[in-house]
């Protein structure tokens, strides 16, 4: 892998990281938190695959990608289908209006 | 600077760039292309690290699946002809310190760290590699996958389908 | 130690009157509905009665016995009452000289009482019921002479204490007079007080030298152990006595508490007689001649009693000079004569202040009852201003009166006169004495012979001043009054010759019997140093009798100049000075109102701001910073809640408010769960960082 | 263990799998002919929990050995799942929470007769199934698989009430949160993975205790990521945020069932991950090196207090038993922090005990929001006194009494275990808090008892009535709190058998 | 396993309340008589008892011991000794008496005789218990009886007095709690058996750590007697309670608490009990004798201002009390068993005050003293045996309690005489606001409003006359109690002198 080492992964798994946190905290759309929760899950994939590469400690690391990213689509199923549930009912997915419940 | 590390800088500007895109972007619109940015991107760093399959799945799944999905969900929630369809955010600056205290953190705690490292094989192709791991020693989350999806899937329907007074 | 003698019919001296007043207690309604209040004067009377015999009895057995065996007396130990380590104290009664003379006096005396009280009560509905206390009285009277510890003298303390209460409130819907039975009670208690903390300090004392004990002849054999023991800087027996004395002023209402005994003429009169002249305010001076071995040692404490008696004696007869009421002038010379007896005790003359109790018992109750067949003629009338004339209406009372009159003023050859004058001289012979002290008790003596001779002449001579309807209604008393009068009054001539002085009957041959009786229990010390001077001293003791006689005799002059010739006006003396020493006199000096605006206000503000300290304060502080909370939640703008509610449910609320700002971190708001997410990683970071020091 | 043995080993949660598989048929072929679906979904999913719970404990009579027998421990699956007297512990546990909640959904007014009601009853034995996966979890993947899977049938069971505004708003919000909190969990387990090169528990105990004192940084923000997600699981502060609402918009059963099963589930792979996981080889160089248990006292401390301070002023009953549940969780983790044999006993302890206080209590709620259609606290006036009411008040005041931890109820001794524990490690500082916070929680049990003893009912409240399949769970409930006060030993033994985990 | 009579005393209540839960709600006379019955066997137990205590045996009686959680070395161990056998005595009399003043409850009669059975199993527990897990488990089962006892059958404010209590005593228990378990760890192998536990951790804790232990004990217990400044839930309490409960809770709560330091304070940790706190002088001192002397002068200052006949005698019981901790704390013979008759006379005593508190406020409907006047000329006979009870209150001699605060204050005043003559000043106060009282509410004249109040009852006379013959019994031959109690109290006064810190500070 020439000069490319581990750390170079790893801290492009951090940027996404931090990336998908920023992005959690400060929207307020439902679907732009959602698609930060993507950024954190890809920013662990590339972790996954990365220290497994150099581990080389066989496929688990893909195979936990795998189930990841299995996961990921399962809970983008259900999270859209929230979605549109909420903006049937509040017509806006804006978190900052779906508040009823507090306190 | 051997051509690996050219397309790893490459790759990665795109990636962590469209990432940026999607936490700055105005336009949900314009944020969930950025995704599909990022998206690729970590596709292309799996296959680099010589995970082809999982490129693959990334491509499938994720570009194929949840963004169109995704996609789909922000027209059935905004009106199409609206030109700015918000994505507003509020709180930046107090979300931008503490992400960066985060990435800061986390990059100097990394860097320090010993990770385990052995002399790396050739890559191969993979996917007899996964087939095979799924069906021996991960059988069990295989399966578990499968009820899972089922779950999923019906769950999806719970929540979407409307009221039918049967 | 030789044991007393055991004679256990001893216990049924006070146990007789006892049983009457349990009888009537619980039975009293019933059986005067059933039989009459004959029956139960009968009931109450006997158990008296039968007490006396039985007194009587004891005495005579006392009689026979050797001197040295006399000193043990006789004991009826019944059954242990308190055993706890060290102190032993048993439910017993001893019969010796000095109870002796006290018992005879209480059933004697109080029997008579009694007796008169079946006639004076009579029309009262609740007859039953003042037996049941006069009986219960006698009770505890008896046990406060013939417990053979002072702890049982203290039940008996309290006891007459309870009694004195429960009669002087007996008239209960009167408000003065319960007022006037709590003030007694409580001025009491307070006497009470030191009273037990004296026996505490006593008892310590001895068990620190391996001696614990309350039993006075185990006092008496080893009360010298404590002579060089110290307490806070005093010595020991000097505390202990003024403890003790302490609680003799307030039964024996003594200055500074001699304040309730007025007020306690709020009771019925016979109870006037017996508790407040005759018998249980007398027990002060009991107490002291009880333990005199114990006062010896204290000679500070014996000038300091000596001096508060002829103070009390002094004050009292001052005071007694401007009454009006017949039984205030009565009461605040009880007091005087008590101070008199104090007087005696002080100077360590402790037979001749005996001495004087047991003469006083006979010619003040004689007095008492007389103003009370006074006032039942009068029909409950008590002004002597009102009064007057009453000789020829009322002969017996009058005559009856007349002597004991006479027998308080010291006339020579009655009761009085003895008794009086073995004070005088020993006040100014004792080594104790003082001619200081000697000469207050002769002013006093001339004082007690105008203000005694006022009320005989305002009472009995003159016009009677009394409106037509009352003075119609004027009866001489029934004999079951009479009678009881008459005993006393012969009481108040014959039982002065019981103590005849040395220089006065020595030379007749007559015998000092009275103190040579007490011998075993006082002690022979004064006897003997006043046998030893008296023989030079015999003209002086005579010349100074002399001077107390005409002192005296110059009282009854100023008496029946101003209140039977009428010149010169009392009213020009009442005018003297701007009237300023009138009023100051007339209103008791005031002593009341300083008591109760020191005293009872002050306690009474100090409850009143311990209440709301506890409500507010202590509560608020309790529950929690009250004034913080408070504060904070005025800034939160909740500041009438706040004051509504008070700070009783400080906690609670406060707990509740912060539990409300807490609730508001659950914004509703996602993001700002997600912000607690990054912020609790964060803060976990931190706290790591601050402990590993970043490493 | 190999694959095709494991399965013997595997029958309760085929049981579960099979009866989820028999509701979608039934419900299929009910609905295919139009018909409602009835009693048939939820019976065959009671059926199927029974079938679980029996191939848990065994039936010695009819010849089911279940896994309450098995001695020691071992790997099923090829290392992906250990049995061991600590999963079957929570097994049982978990079973029971199934079958109560599936009965109980059977009388909820909520759920009953819903045109989804076939799906809310799979989703429920999916729920569970996924739970009986966490508390047997011996690696990453299936710490990460069954953790989720748990999350996402929760998520559409909380959102489960159509046009519930309440509901779609806790399920969004239990989906955004869930969401993040799992996604910081696993980037915090591929660090684990990268630090140690295996995502088997005993591997990485053995790479955590040859860690190289340079990376403990490094695996200080693995495991503190990893704790995100397990605190998620078991809504402790700062990662309870979620259960307030999501408790309050789901319907009660499911509330229930995540109060119950959800945070049992969440304590079983926290205290295997840590006990059996990262500290399995040499505890105390671990916990030298890297000091998360002072972060897990905070958290303990903060979540009893918070919780509890939150609830003082609920006005809902759904909401306070909430609140009342995170600072339960908080005393639980008083009990992990204390990291020792006795913490964790007293942790299963503690949560056996809750099962049937909370569990108790929610389903009075449920009886009383059937009954009157109201979840607030005002609705509980005078129940006590209005025709009817006295047995539910009874036994709603009997958990209530044991969730504040008053003799001689189960919650007492519950809390007695964990203070002990926490007095026997030293923790005295925690243990007053925890003692401060029990004082604090009996206001607001003793504010809802004191509704529905001392307050009088309004004039115009209509009598209750309830029926005896009603009541007789309930009263079922409330008699063991208090017979698990007195008579505890029973327990106290299983549970220093289950405390004890395998530790191959 | 067999059932000692303790287990019977104990658990006999329960059966009745059992009993009482079959019987339908309506039947409201069964439900009283079974309670009445329910508390007979206890009460007549404790006669048995009494008649066989052996006041000279060292150690327990009647003890019965039998494993309950054993891996814990948790037991269901009961015993009593001198120092329980008394106030094992007065709550089965109490219990007894206060289920006839309870007759007159109308609202929610099963509830509340089986409350109240519950909290008598409550109260007998924890005098016999003598496993620590066992004690703290009865100590907190009283509570929630209580609880609904006042909140449910109490005056206006009942809530309000239901919860301070409640609160106030729960905060008194978490302490007791960490302190216990503190003591059950110590020992290896750990130990919940009070009577073993003293010697058992006498070495292991630090002096300091022991002091601290005490303290927190004391607080815990100090809420129940209730010591200064802890007493404020107790007038609320008191006011709002229905009479029977302010007889159980005035007769026999407090109790625990001053119980609880003797058997557990000087018991399990007699050296911090000497050690030096502050100022040269000791825990005891400053915790217990100068406490107490400060709840004597205060409760009695409160009572002075109180207007409410019923708060009077709840601040009287505050002041009552102070005696019992002056008294233990002197470790006289005279000071302990003046303290623990102290504990029995008050129980007696206060309990005729509130059952007399109940009759007239039964019948006027409130409890104003001013509100009175003249009752004396109405009601003669309630007003003579109220008078007996007031003076009894007030250390009458003749009277039990003269007894107990002689040898209080006597054994008191060899420890600690300053501290002595000011409590003493007490029979001045207590004289003043007893006497007070009396005068405005029964003397005088009759105030018309109340002019056909009736007298008292011959229901209410039965449960006042035993309290009566008993008070007049023990102030004529206290040694019936003394010798009871004595060989185990001064056992115990001697332990803890013997185990105070040997160096420079003495316990003065």
């Amino acid at each position: 892998m020439g000069g490319l080492d581990l750390t170079h992964f790893v801290v492009l798994a951090a940027i996404l990281f931090a990336l998908g946190l920023f992005c959690v905290v400060t929207r307020r759309n439902a679907l732009g938190i959602l698609m930060g929760i993507e950024l954190i899950l890809n920013s662990a994939n590339v972790n996954y695959v990365a220290f497994a590469r150099y581990a080389q400690t066989g496929y688990d690391g893909q195979i936990f990608a795998i189930f990841v990213i299995m996961l990921a689509a399962a809970e983008a199923a259900i999270g859209l289908a929230i979605v549109l549930g909420i903006y049937r009912s509040f017509e806006t997915i804006d978190v900052e209006a779906t508040d009823r419940l507090r306190g | 600077m051997s051509v690996t590390t050219v397309a790893f800088y490459v790759i990665a500007v795109i990636t962590a760039g469209s990432a940026l895109g999607v936490a700055l972007g105005n336009n949900i619109v314009y944020s969930a292309f950025a995704l599909m940015g990022t998206l690729l991107g970590v596709a292309a760093t799996f296959v680099l690290l010589g995970s082809d399959f999982l490129g693959v799945i990334q491509l499938l799944v994720y570009v194929g699946g949840i963004l169109v999905l995704t996609l789909f969900a922000v027209m059935l929630t905004h009106r199409i002809a609206d030109v700015h369809v918000s994505n507003r955010a509020v709180g930046r600056p107090l979300g931008a310190v503490l992400a960066g205290a985060v990435f800061v953190y986390l990059v100097r705690v990394a860097l320090r760290a010993h990770w385990v490292v052995r002399a790396p094989a050739a890559p191969g192709p993979t996917i007899y590699g996964v087939g095979d791991a799924f069906l021996t020693q991960y059988l069990l989350p295989f399966e578990v996958a499968s009820v899972v999806l089922l779950a999923a899937l019906i769950g999806a329907v719970v929540v979407s389908r409307k009221e039918v007074r049967a | 130690m030789d044991e007393p003698t055991s004679a256990a019919y001893v216990a049924l001296i006070p146990l007789l009157p006892l049983a009457g007043a349990a009888l009537l207690g619980l039975f009293g309604a019933p059986l005067q509905k059933r039989l009459g209040k004959g029956a139960v004067g009968w009931l109450a009377c006997a158990t008296v009665g039968a007490a006396f015999l039985l007194s009587v009895a004891a005495f005579l057995q006392l009689v026979r016995m050797a001197p040295e065996e006399r000193g043990l007396g006789l004991l009826a130990d019944l059954f242990p009452w308190i055993h706890v380590g060290t102190l032993r104290v048993d439910v017993a009664f001893m019969v010796d000289p000095l109870s002796a003379v006290m018992i005879l006096v209480v059933t004697g005396i109080g029997g008579l009482i009694h007796v008169y009280a079946t006639g004076y009560m009579h029309d009262d509905p609740a007859f039953w019921r003042f037996f049941a206390y006069l009986n219960l009285f006698t009770f505890a009277m008896l046990t406060l002479v013939l417990g053979d510890s002072l702890l049982l003298l203290f039940v008996g303390w309290e006891g007459v204490g309870f009694c004195s209460w429960a009669l002087i409130s007996f008239w209960h819907k009167e408000p003065a007079n319960a007022r006037a039975g709590n003030k007694a009670f409580i001025v009491n208690r307070i006497g009470d007080f030191g009273f037990i903390l004296g026996i505490f300090l006593l008892f310590w004392a001895l068990d620190a030298h391996g001696h614990g004990t309350l039993l006075f002849r185990e006092l008496r054999a080893h009360a010298p152990v404590l002579a060089a023991d110290r307490l806070w800087g005093v010595a020991v027996p000097t505390l202990v006595t003024l403890f003790l004395f302490v609680g003799a002023t307030g039964k024996s209402a003594q200055i500074p508490l001699y304040v309730w005994l007025p007020d306690a003429m709020a009771g019925p009169t016979p109870v006037s007689a017996l508790i407040h002249a005759a018998t249980m305010v007398t027990a002060g001076v009991y107490m002291i001649g009880r333990l005199g071995f114990l006062f010896t040692m204290a000679p500070a404490t014996l000038w300091l009693v000596a001096c508060i008696g002829a103070a009390t004696a002094l004050l009292a007869a001052t005071i007694a000079v401007a009454q009006n009421d017949i039984k205030k002038v009565l009461a605040y010379s009880t007091v005087s004569q008590l101070g008199y007896m104090f007087l005696a005790m002080g100077v360590g003359a402790y037979g001749a202040g005996v001495f004087h109790l047991v003469t006083h018992a006979f010619f003040k109750a004689c007095l008492f009852l007389g103003s009370g067949s006074v006032i039942h003629a009068m029909g409950g009338e008590q002004d002597m201003r009102k009064m007057g004339g009453l000789w020829r209406k009322l002969p017996a009372t009058g005559r009856t009166f007349l002597i004991a009159t006479l027998a308080i003023t010291g006339c020579p050859f009655l009761a009085g006169f003895f008794s009086k004058d073995a004070i005088l001289w020993e006040a100014y012979s004792s080594p104790g004495g003082h001619v200081g002290l000697w000469a207050v008790g002769t002013l006093v003596a001339g004082l007690t012979a105008f203000y005694m001779f006022r009320q005989v002449f305002m009472v009995f001579f003159g016009e009677c001043r009394a409106d037509h309807e009352t003075q119609h209604h004027i009866h001489e008393s029934p004999a079951v009054m009479t009678i009881p009068l008459w005993v006393l009054a012969a009481g108040s001539i014959l039982a002065g010759y019981l103590g005849v002085p040395h220089s006065l009957g020595g030379p007749l041959g007559i015998p000092q019997l009275f103190e040579r009786w007490l011998e075993p229990v006082t002690g022979p010390r004064f006897l003997a140093e006043a046998a030893g001077a008296g023989g030079g001293d015999a003209g002086v003791e005579l010349a100074l009798m002399a001077v107390s006689v005409a002192v005296a005799a110059g009282g009854v002059v100023v008496a029946w100049l101003l209140y039977v010739r009428r010149r010169p006006d009392p009213a020009t003396f009442s005018a003297a000075l701007g009237g300023v020493p009138y009023r100051l006199v007339l209103n008791k000096w005031y002593v009341d109102e300083i008591y109760q605006a020191v005293f009872v206000e002050g306690t009474l503000r100090l409850a009143a701001l311990a209440a709301w300290w506890d409500r507010w304060v202590i509560d608020g502080l309790v529950n929690g910073a009250a004034a913080v909370v408070r504060g904070v939640s005025a800034a939160a703008g909740l500041f009438d809640r706040w004051v509504v509610d008070g700070a009783v449910n400080v906690l609670a609320d406060g707990t509740y408010f912060v539990g409300r700002r807490v609730r508001r971190i659950q914004t509703g708001a996602v993001n700002t769960y997600l912000y607690v997410i990054v912020l609790g990683v964060l803060g976990g970071v931190a706290l790591w960082w601050s402990r590993a020091g970043a490493g | 263990m190999g694959n095709a043995e494991s399965l013997a080993y595997f029958l309760p949660e085929l049981a579960l799998i099979g009866a989820l598989l028999a509701v979608l048929v039934v419900d299929l072929a009910l609905t295919a002919r139009k018909r409602p679906a009835g009693e048939w979904p939820g019976t065959v999913a009671l059926l199927g929990a029974a079938a679980a719970l029996v191939w848990t404990i065994g039936l010695p009579g009819l010849g089911v050995r279940g896994l309450l027998g098995q001695a020691g421990g071992t790997w099923l699956f090829g290392r992906m799942l250990v049995l061991d007297g600590f999963s079957v512990f929570f097994k049982l546990l978990l079973g029971l929470a199934l079958l109560a909640v599936v009965w109980m959904s059977l009388g909820s007014r909520e759920v009953r007769g819903r045109p989804n009601e076939g799906e809310y009853f799979l989703l429920l034995l999916a729920s569970g199934l996924a739970m009986f996966l966490m508390a047997a979890a011996g690696n990453l993947l299936m710490a990460y698989l069954s953790l989720e899977f748990v999350s996402l049938t929760s998520y559409v069971l909380t959102g489960f009430l159509p046009h519930d505004r309440r509901a779609g708003e806790a399920a969004l919000k239990y989906l955004i949160y869930g969401g993040v909190a799992s996604g910081a969990m696993i980037y915090g387990m591929s660090w684990l993975f990268g630090l140690t090169g295996t995502m088997d528990y005993v591997g990485i105990a053995r790479a955590v205790a040859a860690l190289d004192p340079a990376s403990r940084g490094a695996l200080f923000v693995a495991l503190v990521l990893v704790l995100v997600g397990f605190g998620y699981k078991v809504a402790a502060v700062p990662f309870h945020m979620w259960a307030p609402d999501v408790y309050t918009g789901a319907p009660i059963p499911v509330t229930a069932f995540l109060a119950v099963g959800s945070k049992a589930a969440g304590f079983a792979m926290l205290l295997r991950f840590f006990h059996f996981g990262v500290t399995a080889a040499g505890p105390q160089a671990v916990l030298a090196a890297v000091p998360f248990l002072p972060l897990v006292a905070v958290a303990s401390c903060a979540t009893m207090t918070l919780g509890n301070l939150a609830a003082l002023s609920q006005q809902n009953m759904k909401r306070l038993l909430a609140y009342s549940s995170i600072a339960h969780a908080g005393y639980a983790l008083l009990a992990f922090a204390v990291f020792a044999d006795a913490g964790v006993e007293a942790v299963l302890f503690y949560l056996a005990v809750y099962y049937l206080m909370n569990l108790g209590a929610f389903w009075v709620v449920m009886l009383m929001a059937n009954a009157t259609g109201r979840e607030d606290v005002e609705a509980y006036r005078g129940l006590a006194w209005r025709a009817g009411g006295a047995f539910p008040a009874v036994a709603l005041a009997v958990f209530l009494f044991s969730l504040a931890g008053l003799p001689p109820l189960a919650g007492f001794v519950g809390k007695f275990y964990v203070f002990a524990a926490g007095i026997q490690e030293r923790l005295y500082w925690l243990v007053v808090a925890g003692l401060l916070n029990s004082v604090v929680a009996l206001y607001y049990y003793a504010r809802v008892v004191k509704a529905m003893f001392l307050d009088e009912p309004a004039a115009g409240d209509p009598p209750l009535s309830f029926g005896l399949g009603e009541l007789s769970p309930v009263g079922v409930l409330s008699a063991s709190t208090l017979l698990l006060g007195i008579r505890f030993g029973w327990l106290l033994d299983r549970v220093a058998v289950a405390g004890r985990l395998f530790a191959g | 396993m067999q059932l000692g009579v303790l287990t019977w005393m104990v658990f006999f209540p329960v059966l009745g309340m059992a009993a009482i839960l079959l019987l339908p709600s309506r039947a409201h006379g069964p439900i009283r008589w079974t309670a009445a019955a329910a508390t007979v066997l206890p009460l007549a137990l404790s006669a048995w008892l009494l008649a066989h205590f052996d006041p000279h045996a060292a150690g327990f009686q009647f003890v019965q011991r039998n494993t309950w959680i054993p891996a814990y070395r948790i037991e269901y161990f009961v015993g009593v000794d001198g120092v329980s056998i008394t106030m094992v005595v007065l709550t089965a009399l109490l219990s007894f008496l206060c289920i006839f003043a309870s007759f007159g409850i109308e609202k929610g009669v099963k509830g509340y005789f089986a409350l109240f059975l519950l909290l008598e199993t409550g109260m007998m527990g924890t005098f016999v218990a003598l496993d620590l897990f066992l004690f703290y488990v009865f100590w907190e089962l009283m509570l929630l009886p209580m609880y609904f006892l006042i909140g449910i059958w109490g005056g206006p404010r009942r809530e309000y007095a239901a919860i301070k209590f409640f609160l106030y005593t729960l905060l008194g228990s978490v302490l007791l709690l960490v302190a216990l378990l503190y003591l059950y760890f110590t020992p290896s192998p750990h130990s919940f058996d009070m009577t073993q536990l003293g010697a058992l951790v006498r070495d292991k804790i630090p002096l300091e750590v022991q002091v601290v232990l005490w303290i927190a004990l004391f607080v815990g217990f100090a809420i129940k007697i209730p010591a200064f400044p802890f007493h404020t839930w107790l007038p609320d309490a008191h006011v709002e309670a229905p009479t029977a409960i302010s007889v159980i809770l005035a007769g026999v709560l407090l109790k625990m608490g001053t119980y609880g330091i003797l058997r557990i304070n000087y018991g399990i940790l007699p050296t911090a009990t000497l050690a030096p706190l502050w100022g040269g002088h000791s825990v005891a001192f400053w915790l217990l004798a100068a406490l107490g002397t400060l709840n004597i002068v205060y409760g009695a200052v409160c009572a002075m201002a109180q207007s409410d006949l019923k708060k009077l005698v709840a601040y009287s019981s505050i002041s009552h009390m102070g005696y019992v901790m002056l008294g233990m704390a002197a470790f006289t013979p005279q000071g302990i068993n003046g303290a623990v008759l102290q504990m029995f006379n008050h129980g007696t005593i206060t309990a005729m005050l509130f059952l007399l508190v109940g009759v007239v406020y039964d019948r006027a409907h409130h409890r104003d003293i001013d509100g009175f006047g003249g009752l004396a000329s109405i009601v003669p006979l309630y007003t003579g045996v109220t008078g007996f009870a007031f003076f009894a209150a007030m250390g009458l001699p003749g009277l039990s309690a003269f007894i107990s605060e002689v040898l209080v204050l006597l054994g008191a005043w060899q420890v600690y005489p300053a501290l002595t003559v000011v409590a003493a000043s007490a029979v001045v106060l207590t004289a003043g606001y007893m006497l007070w009282t009396l005068q405005r509410m029964y003397l005088g004249q009759p105030n018309p409003k109340y002019a056909g109040l009736a007298e008292i009852n011959g229901r209410e006379l039965f449960t006042l006359a035993p309290l009566a013959a008993i008070v007049l019994v023990l102030g004529i031959y206290p040694t019936l109690i003394l010798n009871l109690q004595s060989p185990a109290l001064v056992r115990l006064a001697d332990q803890v002198r013997a185990a105070a810190p040997p160096p420079q500070v003495a316990a003065r």
